[in-house]
């Protein structure tokens, strides 16, 4: 261990770097240590500081199911990934170039990622026996040769920053706890991150706790300086900012934020307002949280006794002409069922969103999977048709929500939209819409001049969408009951009439199968006429697009189609599946939407599935291309 | 103005002939021009039972819901939309057994609803099998030796959810009813509403001890703001306090009238009111109090949460005007944005 | 009209029949009226007197959702349908060759599905005007050409009822009440059915209430009488007992009836106790009654405050080691899945009986329908895979439920049994077994011996069925949490390590389908090597075994499977398939169980649905699969 | 002779170092022995939560199921394994928001279960909602301009549900929630106790009042079977009966020692208890009663189903000696029946 000068001061690091200057075009950094250590912050303030520097960038969060495992134990680890790059990329990355381990317990829960040759940068001070043996290491790892294949630092994180934020006047606690702090300004001097919107963030944050916020700077700055003092550490790295981007405004998302801003602005799309039921559940609370806090767009949120008061009250807000929502993830879609048969009935706008967890049952509460598509497909009694769409990346989400509230108001059923705990927590670039780009349309509720000359018939139909008029109650002239028993075709009496009954089942799937009508065209990426299709849905869009890039960079050819309509499926796949040799799926689950591929076209499907509560890596998914492509050659 | 006719549909009435349920639909159909209220300004949500096919004979906007569930549209509905008049029809199997949680959890948030809980002790369009009302012991299609469930009292059950309003009436009483209904429509939160209901075909003459005229006047003990709690003939029983603090039935000769219980169904302290529920013999319904058992005033969910809502829109003014705009750009950028060029 | 002579005594019709008599192979009966005017009891009586004559036969009994919908209405009409032949039928008919209509309203429900030629008898004393008004009639259909392709007989029914029971001494309401009996009578005379068990049963159920009794009775005997005497009927007919049936001891039974007892048998097969928790829905309510009435056997049965409580209940029963079952249908299905999900992930034995209703939602309450099956396999958040049998006639629901809790016991997974309205409430003759020889089992509870060496390890597996230990509480030595959340393979501690839950989502996938090698090889019929074949699942085994028959009888080969596991498929079905040039595949859905045959085998099957909330008709599906054979020719 | 030791696990404990569940732990765990029941007679069952988690750290039979179901798995067990002792432990947001009405037909059932309700007013497990006990105005992540429930008191709500053993008890105050432990387990039926805990990552201190000994005396009201209730140092305060029946509180010297309310947890009339829990304030614990609120003695669901079932056993005999074939085999084949040879 080298000696070391501190510099506890707040001013700012020397602009000009004295060490040499490496270039990367991207690196992958994972944060990792105790759930109370902050990583999950460390990590965001690196990736919002890269992204605002111009790097792509795409991250990962990972944290137990506890609120607070004990200190130093293998369930209490947190961890953050971050992946930055000079050019598009698409996943958090595979396997990290560098952990930040701030305990025993973090090295051992992430040794297995680590490729060899990577980078460990761990808190010496953490290494008691104690703390070792507690995570199971009989041995101290850095003695014998378990960490050879790696490049280690061992720096006494603790140390060092209690010797940096010596002045700042905080008590022993609050000086340990700024350690993440020593670490980001560390890692943020290696990688030639700026540190400046990580100081108005604490300027912000700790604004009114002077003390707190001049631990936190000055341990930033310590780390930084550290970096550039210290022997340790003989050169940095610099990745320049991506070029490939459209010009515009840009913020950092993750896929929660974006769907409760993608609820916005569908109401604002059909000036209608929000009404938002929902029960808590990991990991779709935070767009319960996020709408709580934006009322001012006419956004109420509802948290109800359970799931199904959550939609029961969504429901009775679209009843009432209100853009009604629910959140949840599978367990909370579990219960739903039988209300979301309801809506089916009664033909109301409705939007049912599922941030797909690690199952079945309670299963994996912080983990991600695309399993609930069978479910969002077919969990309810009777001929119970949907429409099913899927976000794929976070920013997407934005965009998806936006469809489904359209798609919902405009045929007046039910509409899943699935998203996964990936995207949810997972944050990647995202261009700023500019709100006057944004779509508007019209709920066309119905009127009681419309109807003034005639009877109304709640289960009359639009001829083309096949949609039943949205008659909100007040409305003069319109009253009318509707339930969930079957219905008289037009009239919406109830009806127990056999012949009836068939033509309301057939008509109801009509009625889903006519949106694919509306569906753009598929674009297949497949730019020199492959032989192997690449089909996906949901958040494996990155891992999969950055393994067709690598395929590609190899020579090799391989086409690539992500759908986003799952229920009903583009009228265009039927087209374009024979074209392929062979069609590659992979998912989260056990071939879920593979198993409707197969059924639909009648192709043989290689299903790939996986179902660790992580997404793929890119790089099995290029194994597997390669090995498909060269079965077909 | 409107006439009970009006709100009369063509649907024909599809309950047993004999049910009770007639009675109440007739009640309230002859009620409703007094709410003074559009009909297509009032709504009717129900869950699922004979009684929750209420909806369908009321020229109003109706919805015929999933069992048990029917609080849970009303309360998205009363929260989105002030202007209308919302009604929860429900029975003791859709109200207190599969839907017992929204009951309890629409009435402790005090939501602008009137809940109209028709019990008839039994499961009837299942055809027959016990609900958590039928009294201990019942033997039901369900239950060939007889229930073991302690019955559920949804006075009491709704008084231990603070309900703020919490009444009771007959089926057969056309103007108790009217006066009850009356009452929970004023009522500004969340109104519920036992109706006691004759099912002629499984549970029939249920409350034939309230109905029959010889025996009505003992068990019945009406509750009338204001004035002492006294019944039987010639007013010759009273409710006084017992030595413990509890209530009981007393000779009305024997006791100083000064001991008799005054009703007052707006105090916040509902301990009186649980202890009135508690006169009435689930068995052999004894003593059992109708009218309004609690009537206060407490800020309503609804109101509150549109309040939050219009609160933060006036001050950020979106989306009618379309100012808002602005606000709504500022949100998407948020903190920290960054050009391409 | 004619002038009739009416024998109100309780005496045994005239043995020796003195008008001639005609020879029918079979013979289709509906009795129509009111919901109040016992049209189920007496198609019953009928029924069960056939039966035991020892005619085969079949019924289907279709009456309205409402409890008592005002009298003389169109949903107000109660119909029974009975078919009884002299050989082995396996439908309850498609169409009446007579309806007996004790109304306008009966009437005007089901003339439309009368051949031309059939015969009807109706109650002319119900055909005042403003009967017929009410029911939508303009013109008494009596004296316009409506009715010119029947056999119509204008019966005072009413009246002569009245005459009849005149001396018994019952009120004029009781006393028009007996038509049905008289009704019974007469039809009873017109197809020589004997008196006697309707007798025996009027005696033991109007014991207490000797008017009501006599009243009946002579009622029944007049109508008897009434058919011998009146020159309206010419000839009476005759349809021998069948003779095709196994030598044994036979009675009638229902779906319903024949779950509860097959529940009873295995509860007797493992020597557990059964434990049912369950709340009311029709069409599933009844087997609730009537375990309930069978707690000598050991049964308890416990009416839950909901689907939830009812599945949960069972589940802690089983989990103590009862045989837990929990009995509903479609909605409160969508209930359910929740914990199904639970107890998939617990890994401990439950049956679910599903008795499917006609969906989505509320629905058809009192129709039948096969639309559950998607429900049953997928209804769930995660990969949740649990085993799905399906019975295909009343009585098979017997040995259906035994073999549903023998997989549940032997593989320590949840069970869905599916049935539904049509199996529920229509009947069939069954032959009864022999007690000793209903199958027996050892639920094989893990033991404080077979562990007292070792930690007990929850969630270690047989080798071969992959099923877990259950071990009971109460046990010493073997205490052990188990829960929702993912475990750890062979522990059982909570897991989050991705590769673990990987392997336990394959693992119990795995379970469950090893559960396909303990399935009996396929019996196809297909007697001459057709080209076609037809696969069925569930109730339509009748309609479909009884067109295939006449397809044949048409000299047309067509071969024929049907299904009762369908999770896991049965591991032939893959070499059966591809034998034929066309699989045909009827299903009361929008063709579930096509989808999952076509994604499994990718086999272009033809699926047939439709979705009336009746059984098919043998006469459509003879005619699909006429087609579909005169298309491969 | 068992310890305490004895029933932990070898599971690393996984709460927030301080919170509350620590401490309840470590009570149930020294609690146990004294039950005198072999370890593997003893199921914990629960719901989702942080509180639910308790099983895994039990070495006894447990259960960690579903949100909010823990009761319906518990009444399964308790009716076909009377031989077991079942414990129920669940959540202010498991037992009263997704499973208020499992928690109500538990206890009108009257189980042999106890159920332990740790009442954080909060959601834990979720990351800190607000919970149906949070008090009116709470600011949580989902409400972030303030709560607008009127909260839920699980000893009301158990009272309305006809509940026949109800008691309140303090996380950290482990005699006194050992002794409440104690009658719940000796209750015959079915046994709500709450037990304010501290979640001090959510809503620390939110019972500090009751804790900080210079509060504590004057905030919570001990409940003593047969004493007059009295509080605060010295017995300073005391409830007496208001004159409308109610209850209040007053200073002991200032009124005629006969006039105290001596509480008798054992009347079968609950309105007294009722009252009792009316006298906290939700907001400012003033005035909590710590304690037995109500144990009565009513006859068991379970009890009385397995007696059903049994008496039917005995007389027909089956299965286990196979005598009862015949039985069966009558039941089989019904009443009529035909032969074909
Ligand atoms: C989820 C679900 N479970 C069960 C049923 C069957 N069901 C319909 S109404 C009813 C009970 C009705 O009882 P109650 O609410 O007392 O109404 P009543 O018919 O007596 O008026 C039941 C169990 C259903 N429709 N849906
Ligand atoms: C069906 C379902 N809905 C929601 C959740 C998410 N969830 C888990 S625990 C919990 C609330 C926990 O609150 P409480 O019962 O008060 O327990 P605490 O964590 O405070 O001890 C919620 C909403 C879930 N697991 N399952
Ligand atoms: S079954 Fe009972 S409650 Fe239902 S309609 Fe008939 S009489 Fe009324
Ligand atoms: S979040 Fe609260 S209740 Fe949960 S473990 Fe932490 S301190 Fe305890
Ligand atoms: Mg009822
Ligand atoms: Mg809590």
């Amino acid at each position: 261990m080298s000696e070391v000068m501190v510099n506890p001061s707040g001013s700012v690091p020397p602009p000009a770097p004295a060490k040499p200057v490496e270039r990367r075009d991207r690196v992958i950094i994972r944060f990792a240590g105790d759930s109370g250590d902050g990583m999950q912050l460390t990590g965001d303030r690196f990736t919002s500081a890269s992204a605002i520097f111009g790097n792509d960038v795409a991250t990962l969060p990972d944290f137990p199911a506890e609120i607070r495992a004990p200190a130093g134990t293998l369930p209490g680890v947190s961890a953050f990934q971050v992946h930055f790059a000079d050019h598009d990329i698409l996943t958090p990355g595979d396997a990290p170039d560098v952990l930040i381990a701030m305990n025993p317990a973090a090295l051992r829960a992430n040794l297995k990622d680590l490729p060899r040759g990577a980078e460990i940068i761990l808190d010496a001070d953490e290494f008691t026996p104690r703390n070792l043996q507690r995570v199971g290491y009989s041995a101290d790892p850095r003695a014998d040769e378990s960490l050879a294949a790696y490049t280690v630092r061992e720096l006494p994180l603790t140390t060092l920053t209690r010797a940096a934020v010596a002045d700042s006047g905080v008590g022993k606690k609050d000086a340990a706890r700024a350690k993440n702090m020593f670490a980001l300004g560390l890692v943020s001097w290696l990688y030639s991150r700026p540190l400046d919107t990580t100081r108005g963030y604490l300027e912000k944050k700790f604004a009114r706790a002077p003390q707190i916020l001049a631990a936190n700077l000055a341990a930033l700055n310590a780390g930084y300086a550290f970096g550039e003092t210290t022997e340790d550490f003989s050169v940095r790295y610099e990745v320049a900012p991506a070029a490939d981007f459209p010009a515009g405004r840009y913020r950092n998302i993750s896929g929660n934020l974006a769907l409760a801003y993608g609820l916005v602005a569908a109401g604002r799309g059909c000036h209608r307002p929000v009404f938002l039921g929902s029960y808590p559940i990991t990991p779709a609370s935070d767009v319960l949280h996020l709408l709580a806090g934006m009322k001012q767009f006419g956004v109420t949120t509802f948290q109800a006794e359970d799931e199904i008061a959550g939609i029961g009250a969504a429901l009775g807000a679209a009843y009432g002409g209100a853009i009604g929502v629910t959140t949840t993830s599978g367990p909370g879609m579990a219960l739903k069922s039988e209300m979301i048969g309801l809506a089916v009935a009664l033909e109301l706008p409705l939007v049912i969103v599922d941030v797909q967890r690690g199952g079945p049952s309670t299963g994996l509460p912080t983990k991600t999977e695309q399993s609930d598509l069978m479910q969002a497909l077919f969990g309810r009694n009777g001929e119970s048709p949907v429409i099913v769409i899927a976000a794929q990346s976070p920013s997407d989400c934005f965009d998806t929500a936006i469809e489904a509230v359209a798609l919902a108001t405009r045929t007046r059923t039910p509409v899943i939209l699935l998203s996964d705990g990936y995207l949810a927590n997972g944050t990647e670039p995202w261009r700023i819409p500019a709100v006057a780009d944004l779509p508007t349309w019209d709920p066309g509720f119905a009127t009681t001049e419309q109807w003034q000359d005639r009877e109304f018939t709640p289960y009359s139909r639009d001829p083309v969408s096949l949609a039943r008029p949205w008659a909100l109650p007040g409305t003069p002239g319109l009253t009318h009951r509707i339930g969930g028993l079957e219905k008289a075709d037009v009239t919406g009496a109830i009806s127990y009439d056999p012949a009836n009954h068939d033509t309301m089942v057939r008509l109801r799937q009509a009625k889903v199968d006519a949106v694919a009508a509306t569906i753009p065209p598929l674009a297949v990426d497949d730019p020199d006429g492959a032989r192997v299709l690449v089909l996906g849905w949901g958040s494996t869009y990155g891992p999969i697009k950055a393994a067709v890039q690598a395929v590609r960079a190899g020579g090799q050819s391989v086409a690539r189609l992500h759908l986003r309509h799952l229920n009903p499926l583009p009228r265009d796949l039927a087209d374009v599946l024979p074209r392929y040799d062979r069609v590659v799926l992979p998912e989260m689950n056990l071939g879920q939407l593979a198993t409707i591929i197969r059924a639909r076209y009648l192709v043989d499907v290689i299903s790939v599935t996986q179902v660790r509560g992580l997404p793929f890596t890119s790089g099995e998914l290029t194994g597997v291309l390669k090995d498909v492509i060269a079965s077909v050659d | 103005m409107l006439a009970a006719k009006d709100f009369k549909t063509d649907n024909e009435v599809r309950w047993c002939p004999g049910c009770g349920d007639y009675a109440i639909l007739a009640t309230v159909q002859s009620f409703m021009p007094a709410l003074g209220i559009p009909r297509e300004r009032i709504v009717f949500i129900s869950g699922i039972g004979c009684s929750s096919r209420f909806p369908y004979y009321m020229n109003t906007y109706g919805v015929h819901s999933i069992h048990g569930r029917a609080p849970t549209l009303a309360t998205g509905l009363s929260i989105t939309r002030p202007d209308l008049s919302i009604w929860v029809v429900t029975g003791d199997g859709d109200g207190l057994s599969i839907g017992g949680n929204h009951l309890i959890h629409a009435l402790r948030r005090n939501l602008n609803i009137t809940i109209l809980l028709f019990n008839n002790r039994i499961y009837g369009l299942t055809k027959g099998q016990y609900s958590p009302t039928s009294e201990l012991g019942k033997v039901t299609k369900s239950t060939p030796l007889g229930t073991l469930d302690r019955p559920l009292d949804p006075i009491a059950l709704a008084l231990g959810a603070n309900a703020t309003f919490v009444a009771r009436a007959l089926d057969s009483d056309r103007a108790g009813l009217t006066e009850v209904l009356q009452a929970a429509a004023q009522h500004s939160g969340a109104a519920l509403v036992e109706i006691y209901q004759n099912c002629n075909i499984f549970n029939d003459g249920a409350f034939d001890t309230l109905k029959d005229s010889t025996t009505a006047g003992e068990s019945i003990i009406p509750l009338r703001q204001g004035e002492p709690i006294v019944f039987g003939p010639q007013g010759s029983q009273a409710v006084v306090r017992a030595a413990d603090g509890g209530l009981r039935v007393a000779e009305t000769a024997a006791v100083d009238p000064a001991e008799i219980v005054v009703h007052d169904a707006h105090r916040s302290d509902p301990t009186q009111a649980f202890a009135l529920a508690h006169l009435a013999d689930p068995h052999t319904l004894q003593h059992t109090p109708i009218g309004v058992f609690r009537s206060i005033s407490a800020p309503c969910y609804d109101d509150l949460a549109r309040r939050q809502v219009n609160d933060a829109v006036a001050q950020a003014g979106f989306p009618e005007t379309g100012a808002g705009d602005d606000a709504f750009a500022a949100l998407l950028a948020g903190r920290d944005t960054w050009v391409v060029d």
